[in-house]
């Protein structure tokens, strides 16, 4: 057992904190570190700025832009980055469809899509969930049938988030109507300006529109958009979807988030049990770390570290009861609208409800908890 | 001890329950109202002045209805089971109450007749915002300087405003919103909510120019948060109601949601608490209506404490147990969810409650709800 | 709406207050309110005490003792003389055997037995449980076979709660093995002196003795002491189990304990924490106070209603979390051995983590916690 | 970084294990010894003084294995894993850890030696009865006055007990157990605890005679919590292992516990609390390796915080998922859970931890486990 980092690692987070305040332009840190808004514009130059520096996409194969770092250096790597205020690469490009064009794309797709994707030259969206396809796809109704060279799509994919971004999508269609639940789905890539291809929003109760439904409808989609083999579209989704451990638990954003709160709480401070709170959650976001670290420390060979399904579920409950702390550090003042242009309350305090609010989501979605602990008490501990 | 109501108070609940309840059935529908001009609609606020709502807790020589703190319950419960926009909290509880507790006859009769016949809107100015609200005498009138935020429905025509006394004490004051600077927004849960600013701002004194209102204002302050207490139990039922109905239609994995035991039983714990809510808030507002000030500000925190611990549950299992589509500004629940975050946060939060609860907690051996002192004589 | 009792309900309020404190010794009552050990002598004496003011089982049949007060008033009894200190009356005779034979019994046997056991001149112990039939009593295994007049009882009953003084004990016992489940079941009452009757001792992780083995070998119980008809057993389980509605939420135990806890935390009432912790805890137990009288002030014609199922379950978790509150506030002393002739450590410390220990049962026994969410769900809510 | 253990401490805690789990796999047995008059079994103490456990952490020179906090926890985890009754804490990590903390070499030499070769037990008595201790010199010698209590393992030959001295600051001194008035019996959880009187009793200074040891008395204290957190880890990977093998196993209403998903998710929170307490715990073992004393008593402390809650929700859980059978003294799970609440309370509960963690809680941005300081420099 040893605590300290190696020479190397130590070097390597000292790098990568010294990178990312270098590489990525302070006003976007600010904002980030700040909680203002983080706009589209902001997330493509800050994204294409580490990708210059090879700071993107670097659990990547080496020849796309990887950089074979051991999962320490990927956690350092992520972890630095949210303490730096970098806007994390745009997961849709960086951990989901680019780890599965490498994977599963033929040469000529590769080439074709994974720079522009490294470099967010193209905005992808994520085209799983329907409105009764949950986590089993099972539901799935959205129908690519062949004509000709070419597919043609109908449906509707649902909880696309920031869709309203995306230059493409990459969508799971059902390409064999008789197969059973799973089988008969691929996967397929789609230019959103294609038409027949609309977005619509969904405004969530934090009053922010993050989410999208997205229409197909006749839409033409050539044959050399399919990934990999036809009917295969189930394997790279549970290839996708077991693909995202780096950042699972988003230890350094609720660290942010809770020294951020500390010190906004000012007289609250004096409070006993305001304090007793926040030392608790601080105990037990050290906890989390130390497990998260204790995962990525002992997961070199790539098999995934029982631990590692613990992260989520608690790293989300974390974040969920320290954005809750926050309206109750911001109180009346959280009531103050966010649009009157003059206001007492802190621009903080103001956006502590919606914050809270959006929360709420991170117990949902990615696989919700009761998911977690499905996997815990069936995977782990055999029940 | 009964904790049933009278069939009045159930014709009450029903009127106002068909009144809200037609209207904004289709959530929809409290929506595009909501995120209209006025935030609430003119209609259904006249027809609550034609059932004597916006008078309710007021004197009859003065307009109002005579009736108290359950009648005012059971309509702030109807108000939060829909989250009807209309400013009955802000308006009735809260503004009128302050005129109601601070008030001469004279400015009663004038606020709480123009009031309760839906003619115009109150609003209590209370918070401070960075600089405090002041009052000065000056040329035999008085003048306010200082700004208050949030003001709950401080787009109202008229304002009573709290304010430091120059002889110390805090006096309340009426003032016409059109003489302030004002400006006004949706709170992050669709309340309107202003910030008021006071420039020299020519007031009246409400009741006794120069004199302590200091209690009244609690009273009222208690008021308010009884009623909150009620609204937020109203969205709470409501918010159990749609998460049972979802468990049990919804399917995933081929089979209703309620196949899963771990989410019943989630529920059951919903249902919990809801329960016990209800109870403390029922005797909170028994305390209200039949004891002095000094108990009834006590049981006040009591509810607020346990409202503000079971709106978090439920508020949050409900869209837990929904997933994604409550996260969506369309559907009720996670609106309701939202609706108990900024009740929790108006007038003090749970955490606040239990301080000044366990600041006194050395001073009795236990609670007896039975006993007049609702103190328990001695361990025994 | 009406906050105070009714000037009738307060005048029997009082009265029943002023009875305890004069009806039973104050030796019983203090040992009971200073949480000492209370002896089967004391339970007895008080019993009888109680008896004979008409105390001791106001809510069976008026013709055997009963006093046709209303739920209300039934709930204030209880209340007030777990205030005083007075032991309850025995459960096992009055809540579950005596309203049984009362309900079902014949007239011989309702006279042999029924002033006998409200005036604990038998001490009644229970025998359903078995190693294999829990909540279910599906898996029962006891058997009593016809033998000319008698029954011929074998097998073994478990978790019989203060067996070791029992005088009889009522028992299920299958007396039709081709029956399915719960048919074929019959109740028989034992005199415990019988050859064949041996009671062993379970001693449980507080080290205290208070629930049995009770084994059966070739126990001959006469014919006349079946309870109704034979194989009517399942309908008297039913019906003892839905009986014991008073009392259900040990809410003035829980009060009782909470304010001793209070009075001896003594300088650690100085912790803003502990200050916290307690009057959270009391804004519960009054939560749960003010259900049960809704509860029982709205039972009047018998109907339960919906809110009872809630008391059990919050009512245990509050007694547990306010047993653990006693074991904080003891501190080490709480290690300090009860076995020590002199010590330091107050008794009330040295008793506190067994008393917690013990508590632990509160929530697995008379229906489990999980079974009482399963009736919420399932009856209340209709999942 | 590095979480894993070495093959040199892999082969420790094998051969402990294999001793104590052999000796103590069949719970009646450790029922047994507990109960017997010493209260341990005296074989398996020597056992464990051949196999170099008794000497562990002391000097070679000492008599010692030169061996730090990561082999001890790993001794004290094996311990809790089966309820070992032999005193490891209490002999070896306070009693000779204040000895090795504060003693002369020539104390060292002589009393871990004979605490080494199994031929003597220490004990630490620390904590003040009514009177609390204080030494006073008289005829060149110093005695004692006062009581201790609860006193673990105090049935020891040898103790050593902090007294106040009388120039102020607290002393350490070596006291023979005969001399003292002492009575011993089990605790709840059938540990072994004296009181111990001291009146006017002859007694040794530890090291300078003297000389405050407050700090090494604060360093030893630290010690004994982190190995508790270890034994009471050991105890909770039995508790959830037995409830996992339960819920498989155990049928109700027809079907095996497994059936019902309320109870998995509640054993998979278990393991959720084991695993976050896993991590701690390493973790403060490695800081109080490497690190300064006070960063050292931090790390302690919040170990054992996440101890104390993580104990409580697994114990509880354990023997409510199991139901009736884990109340039961035959049983071992019921018995963990009393342990769990023993150790808890040993030397300071979580509330007392978390109150001396919030003190400082404003006096930096947050935690880095990374940074030699443990503090994050900034928010950023």
């Amino acid at each position: 057992m040893r605590l300290e980092l190696s020479a190397e690692d130590q070097a390597f987070r000292e790098e990568m904190a010294a990178s990312f305040t270098r590489v990525v332009p302070e006003e976007i840190r600010t904002a980030v570190l700040e909680g203002q808004e983080v706009t589209a514009e902001m997330i493509r130059t800050s994204q294409k700025a580490l990708n210059a520096e090879g700071l993107a996409v670097p659990h990547w194969p080496v020849e796309w832009g990887g950089r074979g770092w051991t999962e320490l250096q990927r956690h350092l790597w992520h972890e630095e980055m949210v303490r730096a205020g970098v806007p994390s690469p745009l997961p849709f490009n960086t951990s989901m469809i680019g780890p599965v064009l490498a994977q599963f794309a033929s040469q000529e797709m590769k080439e074709r899509f994974l720079p522009a994707t490294a470099n967010l030259d193209i905005w992808w969206s994520q085209g799983f969930s329907e409105p009764d396809a949950g986590s089993d796809l099972a539901g799935l109704r959205t129908t690519a049938v062949r004509d000709g060279e070419d597919w043609v799509v109908n449906g509707q994919k649902t909880w696309t988030t920031l869709g309203q971004y995306g230059d493409w999508i990459f969508t799971l269609v059902r390409t064999d109507p008789e197969a059973k639940k799973q089988l008969g789905i691929s996967m397929l890539l789609i230019d959103m300006t294609t038409p027949g291809v609309e977005v619509r929003p969904i405004e969530l109760i934090d009053g922010g529109h993050e989410v999208n439904e997205v229409w197909f409808t006749d839409v033409r989609v050539p044959g050399e958009n399919l990934v990999g083999e036809v009917n295969q579209g189930w394997t790279m989704a549970k290839f996708l979807l077991g693909n995202e451990r780096v950042g699972v638990a988003p230890v350094a954003l609720v660290k942010r988030m809770l020294a951020s709160a500390k010190e906004r709480a000012g007289d609250r401070l004096d409070d006993p049990l305001t304090r007793a709170r926040i030392a608790e959650l601080e105990n037990q976001l050290l906890a989390l770390e130390l497990t998260a670290l204790r995962v990525v420390a002992h997961s070199a060979d790539g098999e995934p570290h029982p631990a590692s399904s613990v992260l989520k579920l608690r790293g989300t409950e974390l974040q969920q009861a320290v954005s809750e702390l926050a309206v109750d550090l911001a109180g009346p003042a959280a009531l103050v609208p966010g649009s009157l242009e003059q206001a007492d309350a802190p621009d903080w305090a103001r956006r502590s409800a919606p914050v809270y609010l959006n929360y709420r989501k991170a117990s949902i979605y990615g696989g919700s908890n009761e998911i977690q602990r499905q996997i815990i008490a069936r995977t782990i501990l055999g029940l | 001890m009964d904790f049933t109501h009278d069939e009045e108070q159930v014709a009450l609940r029903d009127a106002v329950r068909g009144l809200l309840g037609r209207k904004y059935a289709d959530f929809e529908e409290r929506r595009r109202t909501a995120r209209g001009e006025l935030g609430f609609d003119e209609t259904v606020w006249k027809q609550l002045a034609e059932m004597g709502v916006l008078g309710l807790p007021f004197d009859e020589e003065h307009g109002g209805m005579g009736a108290g703190p359950v009648e005012v319950g059971l309509v702030a419960s109807e108000v939060g089971r829909v989250l009807a926009p209309e400013p009955f909290l802000a308006a009735v509880v809260l503004g009128g109450g302050a005129v109601a507790a601070a008030g001469t006859d004279e400015q009663k009769a004038e606020l709480l007749g123009a009031l309760a016949a839906g003619e115009r809107r109150l609003a209590l100015a209370h918070t401070d915002g960075a600089t405090p609200v002041t009052a000065a005498e000056a040329d035999g009138g008085w003048m306010l300087t200082g700004a208050k935020e949030p003001v709950l429905g401080g787009d109202a025509e008229t304002l009573v405003v709290s304010a430091a006394l120059p002889g110390g004490g805090t006096g309340l004051f009426v003032v016409d919103g059109e003489a302030c600077e004002r400006a006004t927004g949706p709170a992050f849960d669709g309340s309107r909510v202003s910030r008021v600013v006071l420039s020299g701002t020519a007031a009246t004194p409400l009741g006794e120019p120069g004199a302590d209102a200091s209690a009244a204002l609690a009273r009222v302050l208690d008021l308010g948060r009884l009623a909150a207490c009620h609204e937020a139990l109203g969205g709470m039922e409501v918010a159990l109601q749609a998460t049972t109905a979802y468990l049990k239609s919804r399917k995933q994995f081929g089979v209703p949601l309620n196949t899963f035991q771990a989410l019943n039983f989630r529920a059951a714990d919903m249902y919990v608490s809801l329960e016990l809510t209800r109870s403390i808030v029922a005797w909170a507002t028994m305390m209200v209506a039949e004891s002095d000030a000094g108990l009834a500000h006590e049981a006040v925190l009591r509810a607020a404490l346990q409202v503000s611990r079971a709106g978090r549950h439920v508020g949050q299992e409900a869209i837990q147990l929904h997933g994604g589509i409550a996260m969506t500004a369309e559907y009720l629940v996670g609106n309701i969810t939202s609706h108990l975050t900024a009740l929790d946060h108006l007038l003090g939060d749970g955490q606040q409650h239990l301080a000044e609860l366990a600041g006194a907690v050395d001073g009795y051996p236990g609670l007896d709800p039975l006993a007049p002192t609702m103190r328990s004589a001695s361990t025994q």
